[in-house]
């Protein structure tokens, strides 16, 4: 395995159409069995978002608005998912600057020729390992929409359903795409055949990977990015009528629960499916994560124990969540003793970050997404750092693609390192986010009115109400 | 005729309803209401927000019956709603001026 | 990839048993890549009908009747795939005529040798590549089992639960089996070696296989099937009490959602999975699923934000159901031009199916099983006919499974072909049906009484009530 | 396919680690598609875990106590996961006697060494094939976990939150852990390779697996192990207040049926992916499955519609269950008639457990984990014994593993072998039990206090109501 | 003025509404409540488990209405309510003594 | 004795209940009710089928309160509940003959 983070040679550079002949013996084909995981996962992470997310999300409003919730994460899933294949995973995944790649992809064009039965690859982390391209761009398009979907739970129970859709589009592409696109690009690891090309190769790749900054599955990308998006639409929103003041209780924890019980579920998916292949490599990632998990569980659920005097069921699913996120950058770049490191402390974190942190932020961020979400994706981005360590059982990463060569800069290095591309994240998702909601308000208003708010957005803004017993 | 209307226990209905039917009331009607009054509610938490839940779950239980039952029917609600700790509930009885059987129209007493 | 629709060579024709050594290198045996995606996708499939589309139509309906119809949809789904395995498969898969196989499979009998570790083994579209007949039967067991379960949304709330039963038996055996067995039974690739005996191996396929209908995974099998059979059921049975008068409001367009997006999740294993294999043909037929569906979900939610004045829950989730029922006959008969098209047509023509169209049919189909799954249905079935052609970016068909030549015939020929298979299935699907409902009318009754209908099916019916908070 | 149970190589018999080489063909390394169908499996395990389990018994208790439920799930699982890594696995899968194993694996040490892209291999039950031995630990974890997490249904709705975590990491240790080493621990295939060692290997695997008790995928370890540890804790608990009085209604049917059918979905991963393999032995797994829960789901329904009066959608959901736990010891034991078999015996024997039998035990085994689990494992493990019979079309299992030559002793023989596993764990589960309640009830008390206990365990023990509507 | 309180079968609650329009009552209170009377309930079934439901879903409807329109408001609600079978439910009739409206503080039969 | 019996916007609940508090009325029962009346209520729309939910969401507030209280309670309740709007509801005002606490079978006064 090169246990490095992820993706694709560039389409421009070593992008190449092969034959499919059924049943023959090619090499470079993709293997049944990644084939196969890799399908599973991309549906595993579909599911994440919808119904899992929105699940989490809506058990925590008020009845009045859960269809609100459940539409935004649907709508916006399925929204971001259209413009990531119409000009997402181009700009994302084909060659450019360091910041923004190109249109060679847009709508897909040239991924499959059906007719001929011919289908483009693409690299794997593994030399000689390819896998469709059609395949990868899937993959990769619940991952926009997914973060997109995060966001949302900044903002429910006021937000007018039209600026949410607008906030999206803009900042599913001048934030998402061009970060997936600093973190994730890169030549490829065939590309890399001799010394004297890997300099300009390093060179073609995204600004933060070049920084050497590791992200198995989306800590940055994801979690931070989505975070950071919320918060300042939290502030920009304004709090939710009553606010402080009276009872926001959830209107159903057994959503909220099995919500996050078929995050864990998916979340295999998203982690494990990062590895590309169904090798050693993801089976890592897949034990990180159900070891970091269980350990987030036991911390926030003892941690609120202690602390608060009774252990919640929201605790211990808001726990499952923390780790997840804390272990999504870490997942193939630590050993196992990191995944009980990171779960552990990634429980403690977000417990501190939607109690004590909560506090002192002016702002209704309702769900937490900062709080669970920006907070576990920095702790685990910089514990990544750590973790990734050969001292401490982690893997280092490949430092020389031709011969592939594995290091470590040493923990203070790296973990400079994570801190810059979480920075980096920070500022410009929150630039570009103040942007977005900006022009969403100028055009189609960000905030539904007061009435409207009091008597739930289920009602007003969609017409119909969640539930008839 | 009066309207009896009792403030009890969730777990006290089945207790409460054998006690009229006791007594001769065949009828009654309950809802489900919340209370607020000595007995202290609760605290929950959620996240960092902690939330007072003053109002506690308790079962309205409406009879109406004719003037010579009233007492005993009151009575009987007292013995079989009490466990004698705070919250307990109340008995309200008010005038009933008329009372109908929608099925065949009857009245008064008859109808109930 | 052979990119057309199904199934295996005929039992009698070339079904050959293996012997089974672990680890030996045997290119006829299952690829475990294949294998391993199949059983995935057959459990997903199963996932589809139990709890997704049960969840689906249960929260639409009055919560006096939400156990009647889990359990019409989780009864129906285990009668139907025990009838599959004791009858169906053998009659459906297993030569004998162009529209109804023989009984060389009954109780799957020769489908494994388990003492001798030895499997039974059919041809998949790819020449020389097979797969365990154990698993094919699986897999096709939840298609049969799945269309009959649909059929349950036009019934709901009224239906006496031993009359479905009846119906289902009689439906199932005489209209599900034969559409099945003229849809996707053919000899398969393997069985044409020259192309003297090609005509005669094409002449033993189903009546609709030999007119070159395209049914990728089973938009007329399944889904107009299944909407035929439930409108004629609504006619039938007559209209809920209350019906136009009172409102019979949804009980939990959470569960829908819920419904909704399972449905979605394991789409991916009917469609996908519909190609046999782990190779590029299913991952088209996955991305196509991903982007048809998506598309939908944001045509019908625009559309009726334009024409009603609100974008609906129930709207994006039944946008999302539109579009995954419209693009199963082209899933991977389609390129995904062709599927960024029929998700958003498809959402558009169920939208009106529901709304404008449902307004001039005096049946009652409560959960709209017309129209959505059979209109959905007619509009893939002739959009795949029209997007298959390679001048449209569709891979086309095999017109020489000897050479595996491809060709297309020109839209309109293709059309009337398409055109052709679901009229057949119409007005087939119709005449079992009405059949089917007088014997169950006859032998147990349709409907069950009228306090019985107006106190709720969970009481009378079952015994139960769904819910006490 | 070896049609027998399970498990790995000891450690320190034969664990080897392999430096693997992408791309490299190398005969030892593991399959893709099987490591793909693995990791599916194993994250289907935890799905029947959180949610389906917790589901399944969250939606049968009162509303005032579902988040308990949830959340007593939620934790064990977790707790016990992290339990398995770091000292369960090594105790249950490593050699040490015939009972319990050592201390090798202790937190999961030398599983791998991630910089160096070393993964440790297991053998699965073909010779020559292996698996990574992380994959097979997280599978394996996920058994443990459940296995704990089943115990639950017996203490619903009384149990205080802190015993039960007491008693969950006693009965781990000294129950769980030593009867699956002894079931399921065996030097693996390609240890035996003459005669000679062949008598030594045997002595050293656990004992159940020396006497030659069959069991796929853990009727014995699981199901009736935890329905033992179940009804001793009704016992020991005592009724819930109001028993035998009041109505103790399920306060949502609904989430039960969600729960039943996810355990259906899942269940595959558990009973086909306990094959270790994407072969025949798993497909026959998978249909064996499939088949024995919709038998038992119709043989449920209509013993319950003949003896009751009416089928229940409760009734539908528990002869599911029923079927999948009987199925468990046999899934690739028997042939696809014995499934049949097995199904329909199953669901009848579970309706009588948990109406005629649960009359006659004065205990409130709340959720029946007795009259379902305990008697439905039995069931299954007996029949098992008698349709393993190549003459009943089972495939008999290996008696010689240095030629793979099976054989069958005859039904009585094995019947008597797998009562005596059955009776030893009863045994052995009911002591441990016994003791591990003792320990929690002098520790931390066993029982909440009545006015807690009516009040309802979400807000009392943990600050928390699930619903507000 | 009169507090009229009926309490009816669920399903006919949108002809009593109507009804009650009729005769000039615009505007009523309505809650769902069970109830206990000759009508009997229905048994369920939970595995072993058999539990006697004896109450029955009922809607309660109450209008405040101004003493001139009670009587044509009782023959209203009978009328619409009524299927001539047990359980059609019992009109109770109260006397108010005050009736304010709380968006104006209009008393009375103004209020109303 | 009264019963006063106040329907409120649900949101104004915790308001009107510490209106009343400081009037001194340390007891009430709330009840989850749908009025009908002025306030107009919603169209909901699903597929095809478009509803008129005609009722509205409101909470009963009921305080028995001795005589003397009775005016400034029914003050702090409109005071308290009062947005304006249409559809801020009404107070009630019935007679009430007799209270009696269950726990200690107080009566009258003595008992609210
Ligand atoms: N003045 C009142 N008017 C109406 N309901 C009341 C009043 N006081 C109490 N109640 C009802 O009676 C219930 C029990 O009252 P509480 O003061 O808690 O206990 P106790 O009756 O034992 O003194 C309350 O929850 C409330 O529902
Ligand atoms: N004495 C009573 N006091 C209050 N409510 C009553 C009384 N008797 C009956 N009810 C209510 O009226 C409903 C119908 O009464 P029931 O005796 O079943 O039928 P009917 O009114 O047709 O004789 C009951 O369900 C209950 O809600
Ligand atoms: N005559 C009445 N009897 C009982 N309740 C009434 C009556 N009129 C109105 N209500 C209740 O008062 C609520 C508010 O009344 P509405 O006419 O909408 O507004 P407003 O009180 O501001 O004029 C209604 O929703 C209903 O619950």
């Amino acid at each position: 395995m090169k246990p490095v983070f992820l993706r694709k040679m560039g389409a421009a550079v070593a992008l190449a159409a092969f034959v499919l002949l059924p049943g023959a013996a090619c090499a470079a084909q993709p293997d049944k069995g990644d084939t196969a995981w890799m399908l599973v996962s991309t549906a595993l992470v579909l599911l994440m978002a919808v119904p899992a997310l929105a699940l989490f999300y809506g058990g925590l409003v008020r009845s009045k608005n859960m269809l609100s919730v459940l539409m935004q994460v649907f709508v916006v899933f399925s929204l971001v998912s259209v413009l990531w294949f119409a000009y997402g995973y181009s700009i994302a995944f084909t060659g450019g600057n360091a910041f923004f790649g190109g249109f060679d992809r847009v709508f897909l064009r040239g991924i499959a020729d059906p007719a001929r039965g011919e289908w483009a690859l693409v690299s794997t982390f593994s030399k000689g390992v390819s896998m469709y391209e059609i395949v990868f761009a899937a993959f990769q398009a619940t991952f926009a929409a997914i973060t997109c979907s995060l966001i949302v739970g900044s903002l429910v129970e006021r937000i007018r359903f039209s600026a949410l859709l607008v906030f999206v589009v803009v900042w599913f592409t001048l934030a998402y795409l061009p970060i997936a696109h600093m973190v994730w690009f890169w030549p490829g690891p065939d590309a890399y055949t001799d010394a004297a090309g890997a300099e300009a190769l390093n060179a073609s790749a995204g600004y933060i990977w070049q920084m050497g900054a590791l992200d198995f599955a989306g800590g940055t990308v994801v979690h931070v990015n989505a975070g950071v998006a919320g918060l300042v639409g939290a502030f920009l929103l304004g709090k939710r009528l009553g606010f402080g003041r009276e009872a926001l209780r959830p209107h159903s924890l057994t959503m909220t629960m099995i919500g996050a019980s078929l995050l864990w579920f998916g979340w295999f998916g998203f982690n494990a499916g990062s590895a590309l292949e169904a090798n050693g490599g993801a089976a890592l990632a897949f034990l990180n994560t159900y070891v970091a998990t269980a350990c987030a569980v036991l911390s926030w659920t003892f941690g609120e124990w202690l602390l608060k005097g009774k252990p919640s069921m929201l605790g211990a699913a808001s726990g499952a969540v923390a780790g997840l996120v804390a272990i999504t950058p870490a997942a193939g770049n630590v050993g196992i003793g990191g995944a009980f490191a990171i779960g552990a402390i990634g429980g403690l974190v977000c417990l501190w970050g939607v109690t004590g942190l909560k506090r002192r932020i002016p702002a209704d961020d309702s769900l937490d997404v900062f709080g669970v979400h920006a907070l576990g994706g920095i702790t685990g981005a910089l514990l990544t750092g750590i973790f990734n360590s050969p001292a401490l059982g982690g893997p280092g990463s490949v430092t020389d693609w031709v011969t592939g060569a594995t290091g470590y800069p040493g923990i203070a290095a790296q973990l400079l390192t994570q801190a810059k591309a979480v920075g980096l994240t920070v500022v410009w998702s929150a630039l570009v986010a103040a942007l977005a909601y900006k022009i969403a308000d100028w055009t189609v208003g960000l905030r539904v009115n007061e009435e409207h708010e009091r008597e739930g957005l289920d009602i007003h803004s969609h017409g119909e109400s969640a539930y008839d017993y | 005729m009066k309207l009896i209307t009792a403030i009890i226990r969730p777990f006290k209905l089945d207790d409460v309803r054998d006690a009229l039917a006791q007594v001769g009331v065949a009828g009654v009607t309950v809802t489900e209401v919340r209370g607020y009054g000595r007995q202290k509610g609760h605290t929950e938490l959620y996240r960092g927000a902690e939330y007072a839940v003053d109002f506690v779950p308790k079962i309205k239980l409406e009879a109406a019956v004719p003037e010579a039952l009233a007492d005993a029917c009151i009575d009987a609600i007292l013995d079989a709603a009490r466990t004698g700790k705070v919250g307990d509930g109340k008995v309200f009885v008010m005038p009933l001026e008329q009372a109908l059987r929608v099925r065949t129209g009857e009245m008064g007493d008859d109808a109930l």
